[in-house]
């Protein structure tokens, strides 16, 4: 994929992020504080804003305006988490002008091991982690095996949704949802939901936009 | 609209609220771009001292802003940390000679954010130095959990912090100060109704006609447990021995006490629950040395409200009588 | 318990309180014989001033009580009257060389136990002067009733006639002085929700899911109309047309700005509404010279606001930015 | 009636308006601000108090106790208003030992003039005064024809009861009530309800303790 490519998707991503904030706002109201359906659709209006009438030429480009992007209008634990898995991944990665599924697998890895310095949750903590982590892995072990971007992301989606439901497991020991403790259980992560919704909206528009033999 | 609330759109909540803060009050600035409201006059000679987090507080943390309190507040949205750059510009916007102090409430989005913010900071040669407050006991600590929340205790380490800032410390003195103040300060709270964040339209939690939250947090989180509501003297009761326990504080020790309403709840209450707290610890031989009742640290628009007791020695006393200007915290020395 | 308050019983929520009131300021003291919370330490050379009336409006009227403004509040039971006996004490217990002022609000209730009061301290020698606040242009005036109810204005009408006093002005000028700011001074609210009075236990009235009650009294006595809620703008549009057109203000003109809680409005809405009035203002041409945002003559528990503008002269002028140190109206000059 | 027997009268007229609270709560919460039954209650427990265990040479003494207590510890406009009503009344009246409905009928007429010229209203403005006017105009009538002590006090507090009622159909034009306008038509007065309470229960009182022949 090229960054305009790359670009497209994300502006899809965003617009389905956004329209997803009333869903989001009721699992955050549940077991946090009701704001993260609001601070994901600040963050992705500031992101199709950002992205909408540029011109890129490095993949790495796009990545880096979105997580700036999200750093800085967004507040709130998300904003610096969701901000960290766009940015982390590419400091210091080569400037590309294609993304292969290998690119991805590696800048989202990065990402994930950044969050997981910065946030110390692991997974089992409830949170975005229980998501990302079998995302990103999942991204990984789809191209050691050589697949497709199709598949890759398909994969890297289902195993996000996977991580999402196992959230409704567990007691969270991370963020506001903490304090709900034993009543938690049963319900999902907010965070995880939403990393969920975004691996999930970046298979679909790989579905439906780059044609299988690519 | 369906909730009811003075307001235009919820989006523009914080925007036009802090406006309007900034209007009513002629010695702050307002940036309306990083959410920051400072000092008109900043004094570089003495430690800068920041704190913020997520809107829905009033009047924290802009209220506490002046001279012998804090020099900016930084606005985050209702109920979330600002962002980092908002912190970072605040860093830069007001950094003197002397470094600068950020005061956070526990919270991981807060955490992040300003810790994040300050690294920045540091890089380009401001000394920063951060202080963590945990003082609501309503949450027990425990090897899960990563501490407790920060709550209305905050606004005492704002004072402290700000005091000895403006007795002209050095940064790493003013640091310890308000480390003092927030190692020996504790607080719980209860909620008779829920808030309703603005954008989300209905309340965070559903309460029966007789129910209370005990031990909630400024942003609706469970507290402790859900009960029958008490009188003022029950209530006064329980959380003076529970704060008292909590602090190991004996007869004799001097304390600051903070009445504090969580939004809804009328002065009329809170000054009758004051009653019922100072009765309570002149019981145990705790003598008051001030006290402070009032909206200090809100949870927009909930009923209900939170004791705070500082434990205090002849140092903090001292920076407790320090002058302060700070609207919402006028002390007169 | 059926309503959710922070009280002890119902018919000990105004003892309680003011304890509460006085044991947190210690620059008053409290008779709890006669409900009179008093300064401290009174100044016999200068006019004294006492207000007062019904429970239930806190901070009025004790938290007037300061040097600036107030000698001594006369705290009634909720929203009824103090007795005249009660009155007749204070005016006893406070008076000077120079006589006092009483400042009153215009209810049947107040009107009568204040003047019948003053009538005995005068049989003793005390010279007394009265004041009649009626600043609420929701209750239009006519031959049928007796005037305009006094609601937040009256707060402008303390500050002005303690400044007065303070300045050294012997009776007449201080009446003077407050008469011209009760007669400079219109105000309007509107609530959304109820209040509830503790002894009654149930809303005063009911509203629907989205209705107000435009032009609502601060004891919950019906407004002009019944209605829809509106945003702030729409409302800021609507209550500075309506209090423009009665104080017959003209384009700059300058005004002294009160944007007044009713007790349950958390701070949030409040500072947003002032940025509303102030731009509605802005629009019109006319320049506030000193704006209070807060809450200053609440309705016990209930929701709204109400936006009080005083007119101002060289003279209000001056003596608004007299120095005033009663804790909920510091003006600092 | 001698000064043990009004006394006992107004005892058993405190109990009863103690007792009344909630209703006149109800009443004054209608077309009111709801305190009218609490401020009545407050007084009237102090008038208990009062009399309760003191003895009175003069019924005069009854009257100033009960009127002083009232203006002492009841604030609100029905502080001042039913002070008066005691109060007024016995200001330069001859002290008697034994009161006749004449001596009942002279005093609260001329409580009634000043309660008048006090409170500036008159019969139609739905206040007390609907009720006390009838009624004191009734005990003068009584006493003018010659009737008995039950008969005048019973005929007094039928015609507070008809004073009461006919406040349902008047426009507020003092208290709180006046910012009801058109609405409190229908509804009835608080002071004018304990007005009549207050005679119907002398009335009560009278009934059952004095002989018909006294
Ligand atoms: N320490 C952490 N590490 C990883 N994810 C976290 C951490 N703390 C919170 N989260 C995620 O953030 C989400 C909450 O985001 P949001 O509601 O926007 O922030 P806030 O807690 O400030 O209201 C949670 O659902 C959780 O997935
Ligand atoms: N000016 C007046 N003259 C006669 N009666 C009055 C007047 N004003 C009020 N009242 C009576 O007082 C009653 C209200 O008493 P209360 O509720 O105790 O006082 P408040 O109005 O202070 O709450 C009304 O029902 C009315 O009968
Ligand atoms: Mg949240
Ligand atoms: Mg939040
Ligand atoms: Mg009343
Ligand atoms: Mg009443």
């Amino acid at each position: 994929m090229n960054a305009r490519q790359v670009q497209q998707m994300f502006l899809c991503v965003a617009e389905k992020m956004v329209a997803s904030e009333e869903f989001l706002t009721e699992i955050d109201n549940k077991i946090g504080d009701g704001d993260h359906g609001i601070g994901m659709a600040i963050g992705f209006k500031g992101v199709y804003q950002e992205l909408e009438n540029k011109t890129y030429t490095y993949v790495n480009e796009v990545f880096h305006a979105i997580g700036m992007t999200m750093l800085c209008v967004m507040g709130g634990a998300s904003g610096v988490l969701f901000g960290t898995v766009f940015i982390s991944g590419i400091v210091n990665y080569p400037e590309k002008k294609e993304f292969v599924l290998e690119d991805f697998a590696n800048i989202y890895v990065k990402s994930l091991n950044a969050l997981k310095k910065r946030g110390k949750a692991q997974v089992g903590d409830k949170t975005m982690i229980d998501a990302l982590e079998p995302a990103c892995l999942g991204l990984k072990k789809a191209a050691e095996e050589g697949k497709s971007l199709h598949e890759g992301f398909a994969y890297a989606a289902a195993e996000a949704k996977r991580g999402m439901e196992y959230t409704k497991e567990c007691k969270a020991r991370f963020g506001r949802a903490k304090y709900y403790g034993e009543k938690a259980i049963g319900l999902q992560d907010a965070g995880a939901t939403s990393v969920y919704l975004i691996f999930q909206a970046m298979s679909d528009w790989v579905n439906e936009n780059i044609s299988k033999e690519a | 609209m369906d909730m009811k609330k003075i307001i235009n759109r919820p989006e523009d909540v914080v925007l036009e609220m802090c406006s309007g803060i900034a209007h009513a009050n002629p010695d702050v600035v307002w940036n309306p771009k990083y959410k920051i409201i400072r000092k008109k006059s900043l004094n570089p000679g003495k430690v800068t001292l920041i704190s913020g987090g997520g809107s829905g507080h009033e009047p924290a943390h802009a209220g506490y802003v002046g001279k012998g309190m804090l020099d900016a507040a930084i606005c985050g949205d209702v109920f979330a940390s600002p962002s980092q750059v908002q912190v970072y510009q605040g860093l830069r916007e007001t950094a003197g000679e002397k470094g600068t102090l950020l005061i956070v409430k526990n919270y991981s989005g807060d955490l992040m954010n300003f810790s994040n913010a300050a690294a920045m900071a540091k890089e380009e040669g401001i000394s920063v130095e951060m202080v963590k407050v945990e003082d609501d006991i309503a949450v027990m600590d425990s090897l899960y959990t990563v501490g407790r929340r920060g709550v209305a205790g905050t606004v005492f380490v704002h004072k402290i912090a700000g005091a000895a800032a403006e007795k002209g410390r050095d940064l790493s003195q003013v640091c310890a100060a308000a480390q003092k103040a927030a190692d020996n300060v504790r607080t719980i709270g209860f909620a008779y109704s829920s808030c309703t964040v603005p954008a989300a339209g209905t309340p965070t939690f559903e309460l029966g006609d007789t129910q209370m939250e005990y031990g909630v947090g400024i942003h609706g989180e469970p507290g402790r447990s859900r009960e029958n509501m008490q009188t003022a003297d029950e209530m006064a009761h329980r959380m003076v021995t529970q704060l008292l326990e909590d602090l190991s504080l004996e007869k004799g020790e001097e304390v600051a006490l903070l009445v504090n309403g969580f939004g809804a709840t009328p002065l009329q209450e809170l000054y009758l629950m004051n009653y019922s707290v100072n009765r309570e610890l002149d019981k145990r031989g705790i003598p008051v040395y001030r006290e402070f009742v009032g909206n200090y640290m809100t949870s927009i628009d909930m009923e209900g409200c939170s004791i705070s007791l500082l434990k205090l020695d002849e140092e903090l006393k001292e920076l407790l009588d320090f002058p302060s200007t700070a609207p919402y915290f006028r002390v007169d020395g």
